[in-house]
């Protein structure tokens, strides 16, 4: 990992508040792994003052290209999605731990809320090489529902929840999970709101399924030196419970050991 | 700052804290650089004046409740606490790697008590490769202690001579900035045998969600680090450097090599780079590239030219 | 907080200080507004909820030697000194206009010595059209006077119960952050009789011109206000409201609407807006706009169901 | 005056480091005045802080149109000379005091220093009505030398001095300046770097011929509220000086009044 200047190639807006980044770095597509992140630089100066971090979306090796799905949330993405092709962006990276992937094939699930998607396209390319993949996407209507088309073009099974009910299922996505668990899986793979992250762990440990989740956290190194990004995880020693670092350790996680509190389901 | 050097003539960028040689002014702040591993993949560590390691204690530390950082204009609101592996287990897991950066290890020391203080500044001057000691009596962090250590004179100096008395290692007492007179506080460790003062730590502040009507920081309260703040640590250096004898480290807020020139005209012998690291990890190395342009452009032999060079 | 106001209910952003009403609370600070003329060119002054005016003395004062301000990363430095036309002046050439304003008028009232300030009091206090007076005891840029009398609780409270003897009008504390405690002094005033106080000042701050190796500030050190200081003004408001039992109007940094809900979350019954002014001359009642979209969005009926609204 | 939002028109590089900035403001248009100025914010966000300070260059009354001429010098300028065609900026103004101009026509000679040109192509216009104009122009070389053309097309006569000689007379603008005024002049009308005003001012209290020159000062407000933006006057009454607002009282003032001290010659 190092601190790179990359170019953007390309940038739009593929539905509402959502965007797509396309990165020239070879370096970072090289080494990308599903599950990693970038800790984008949005601009000169000091406002605002620290980087965003975001995951990697997909990766092209031979173009050596990096994406990034985003959503405009506030200041710092707002100017993002307004840089035009050809500038150049400050990226760290590729930053964090990797899904893990088993290497024997089996069936395994996708649970992704929103812009949650965005990690899991990346897997999906891991995982189709030797697993059936189905993919629960929820979101509050039929325009948050991102990445569908080309995930079933890709071979995955796809199923849609909207809270409206403007596309599949009307209702939250993990109301689809446990027809999805009972009929068995290797693996579960979720990111999203840290309440559906909740529940599709809560589901998961009931069905005893592995389940790796995508934890977001504020940071401000990206890089394990300041403990900025801490999330309360089980420990076997007094008082129960530790702190991993979303940035380093993370920020996917077994499921199993996130600590679902009040600060975690609140905060970022 | 971003011309290339100019040529290589020798420059002597070295100064000396007390007994402690830095081959430049440019030193890496607590809690902002983890204990320098983190940071050897995008830079080569020999070139930095030094390293100051997290805060240790007696005791491993969990730290606060999170969220623990957020952003503020040109700034940002940390509530790490002491979050650390404790004494026993930084000695044995982390030094090994520090001893090998080719750079100057400082070990910022915390600590709940007087005792706490002591002991850890004991058990650290066993450990080989140490190079001086930065006594926290300033982190806002922390219920008990921290601040109140560094907020009054008397409690300032008692820690300081306490652990001045167990240790041949340089002492550098690191001052707060929430305090009426930070000059007294200076002259006070000064009197209790501080080989140095390093100066500011955090401002306490606060953000609130207004949405969720609650406070940003697990902490509630947290301390102020970044851009924001180098006007008020200027102004504090260049008062304090102008009381004390013993040699003044500047810090707060410094992103580029004219800050750090900016602190060092104030008086201050060195700097510490914090917040920078965040943003851009190579800033430390920026920092030491640009004082040396600096130098070759004015025609300076050594950085010890700029120091105090302030006319008021 | 840009959405126009949605509907036109009765809303009330009323709120009381003391004796003092005051329509909405919503204040321009001192030093930034002037004595209100020059922003009745690009706004109705009568929204607002007041005016509080630059310092007044009992003589007219210059002020400062040049460059009097600089910039800094998200804040400003300045270092006015207590320019103004002193008392009689004002009296004379600037409260018509003033009065004629439609809104509350908070004059800021400054002093050499004990005595200065008594007099100001007692001559303002025969001047019709003033509602309140706010006692800067703590301006970081004089040298004589300011600063000191409000980093000393004792001092402090002197000022505050000598000049509250001379006057009925409601008398506000304006208090300095450079204090290692705030809630001292907040509570020594409030036992000398203030009716409120306010908080915060400017934090004595610095910058240095690295090329010409002098101070950017004539009067080398000055006053760091704007953005930059919104947490360290919120922690320090937070603190103070919860101590005292007098009202607490809140200011350092407030740019919009969002900054001035999160000091009255902390506490503050009132805000003032200062550094904003010059980036928007229109922050007051953009802000006035914001908190009233703010009560509609949450069908509140009322401001004051925001104050202290804070959960920790 | 009023807070406007403005659109940019134009912006195009004329020199090194040197813009010309075209804004759509018909009111500024209408009631600006030569020698007044406009107060710009930069860009959102609270980096940079303040806004900045620029003379107005030239109006065009007919399309509503304003025009700044800047020379990047830091962090504002260099981002302002970015910005694309379209953007909306956010402009105070007209503000300040304009230059006084006689009814009666006769001679009078304008003495620019580098960018200090720009509000007196403005001047002109109104000058030209009824007066014989000369204009002298420094610079520190050729590059430097701004709207000397459009000047000697509108009938001025235009004379030039460069530091490195490379273009005109070899030295300073000012060694040009006592031939002029021995010729006589009805005013003298200057702006540029402190040194050379205090050169003018000297030499037409000499000649006792009226001089208006133009300050620069750091400004907060624009609007005469902070008391930033103060410059050293004489005055009758002890201690011998008072402060005025360059925002407000100025920018142009009677070069007799001004104190060109330490504090004036070096600071901003
Ligand atoms: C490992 C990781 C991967 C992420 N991947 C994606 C992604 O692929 N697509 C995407 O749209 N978003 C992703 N996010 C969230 C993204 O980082 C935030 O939406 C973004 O930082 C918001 O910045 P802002 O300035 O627009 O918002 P603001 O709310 O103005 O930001 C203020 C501060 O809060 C932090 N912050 C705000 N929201 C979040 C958040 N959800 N997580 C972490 N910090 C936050 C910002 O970084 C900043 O420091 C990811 C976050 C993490 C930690
Ligand atoms: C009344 C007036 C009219 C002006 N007209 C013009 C003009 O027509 N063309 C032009 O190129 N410049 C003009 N200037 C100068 C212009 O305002 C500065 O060059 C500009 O503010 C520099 O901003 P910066 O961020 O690029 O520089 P920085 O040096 O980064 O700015 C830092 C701070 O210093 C202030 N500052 C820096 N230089 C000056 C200066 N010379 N005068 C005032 N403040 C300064 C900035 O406003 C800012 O607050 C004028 C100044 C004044 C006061
Ligand atoms: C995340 C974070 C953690 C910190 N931890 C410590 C610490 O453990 N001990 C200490 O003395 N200072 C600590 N500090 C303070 C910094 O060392 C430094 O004094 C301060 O941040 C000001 O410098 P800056 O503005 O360059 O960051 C910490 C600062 C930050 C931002
Ligand atoms: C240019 C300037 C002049 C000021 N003058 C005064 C003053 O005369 N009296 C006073 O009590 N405060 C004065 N202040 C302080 C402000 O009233 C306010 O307390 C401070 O700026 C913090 O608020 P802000 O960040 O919104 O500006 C001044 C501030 C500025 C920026
Ligand atoms: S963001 Fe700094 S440790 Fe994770
Ligand atoms: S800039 Fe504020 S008074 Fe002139």
């Amino acid at each position: 990992m190092i601190d790179t200047k990359t170019t953007i190639l390309h940038q739009e807006q593929i539905a509402p508040q959502i965007f797509r980044l396309r990165l020239l770095s070879p370096r970072i597509a090289r080494e990308a792994r599903p599950g990693q992140f970038v800790h984008l630089r949005i601009r000169e100066g000091t406002d605002p003052l620290l980087r965003r971090p975001f995951s990697i979306h997909r990766v092209n090796r031979e173009r050596g290209e990096v994406q990034v799905l985003y959503q405009v949330v506030g200041q710092g993405t707002r100017l993002l999605s307004r840089k035009p092709v050809g500038e150049r962006l400050d990226v760290l990276g590729p930053l964090g731990h990797r899904f893990e992937v088993s290497e024997e094939g089996g069936g395994v699930l996708l649970v992704a809320g929103g812009i949650g998607i965005a990690p899991l396209v990346f897997l999906c390319e891991d995982l189709l090489r030797g697993h059936a993949v189905t993919a629960l996407i929820g979101a509050r209507s039929r325009d948050g529902i991102l990445c569908h088309d080309s995930l079933r073009s890709g071979g995955v099974t796809v199923h849609i929840a909207t809270d409206d009910g403007s596309l599949g299922h009307r209702g939250l996505v993990t109301d689809l999970l446990n027809a999805q668990l009972e009929a068995g899986r290797e693996a579960v793979y979720a990111c999203g709101p840290v309440a559906m992250l909740r529940t599709v762990s809560a589901l998961c440990r009931a069905h005893r399924i592995s389940c790796q989740i995508s934890l977001e956290s504020r940071m401000a190194c990206g890089l394990g030196a300041c403990l900025g990004c801490a999330v309360k995880v089980r420990s076997s020693v007094p008082p129960g419970y530790e702190y991993k670092r979303v940035c380093k350790e993370g920020p996917v996680f077994d499921a199993e050991e996130v600590i679902f509190d009040e600060n975690l389901l609140s905060g970022h | 700052m971003n011309t290339a050097p100019l040529e290589n003539v020798p420059l002597d960028l070295s100064i000396e804290i007390g007994s402690l040689h830095l081959k430049n002014p440019v030193l890496a702040a607590s809690g902002t650089f983890g204990y320098g591993r983190e940071f050897a993949k995008v830079m080569d560590l020999s070139r930095l004046g030094g390293i100051v390691t997290k805060a240790i204690t007696l005791e491993p530390r969990l730290g606060n409740p999170t969220p623990r950082i957020v952003e503020t204009a040109s700034g940002m609101l940390n509530s790490i606490g002491l979050a650390n592996v404790g004494v026993a287990a930084f000695a044995r897991d982390k030094m090994p790697f520090l001893r090998s950066c080719g750079t100057a290890v400082i070990v910022n020391v915390a600590g709940r008590s007087m005792d706490e203080y002591v002991e850890v500044v004991r058990r650290l001057s066993d450990c080989p490769g140490i190079h001086a000691l930065e006594i926290n009596i300033s982190c806002p962090n922390v219920q008990e202690g921290g601040l109140a250590f560094g907020a009054d004179p008397k409690v300032a100096a008692a820690v300081i001579g306490a652990v001045r008395s167990v240790t041949r290692l340089p002492v550098i007492a690191k001052l707060t900035p929430n305090v009426t007179d930070i000059v007294r506080i200076a002259e006070a460790v000064q009197e209790a045998g501080a080989d140095a003062v390093s100066l500011i730590n955090t401002l306490v502040g606060m953000a609130i969600d207004v949405v969720r009507r609650r406070p940003e920081l697990g902490g509630v309260t947290g301390g102020l680090s970044g851009p924001a703040i180098k006007p008020v640590a200027l102004a504090m250096v260049w008062k304090a450097a102008q009381a004390v004898r013993i040699p003044v480290i500047g810090m707060g807020g410094i992103m580029n090599a004219g800050d750090a020139l900016e602190f060092m005209l104030a008086g201050a012998v060195a700097v510490q780079v914090g917040t920078a690291n965040f943003v851009d990890p190579t800033s430390t190395i920026r920092i030491v590239e640009g004082l040396e342009d600096t130098l070759r452009e004015r025609g300076m032999g050594s950085v010890k030219e700029i120091i105090g060079a302030l006319e008021v």
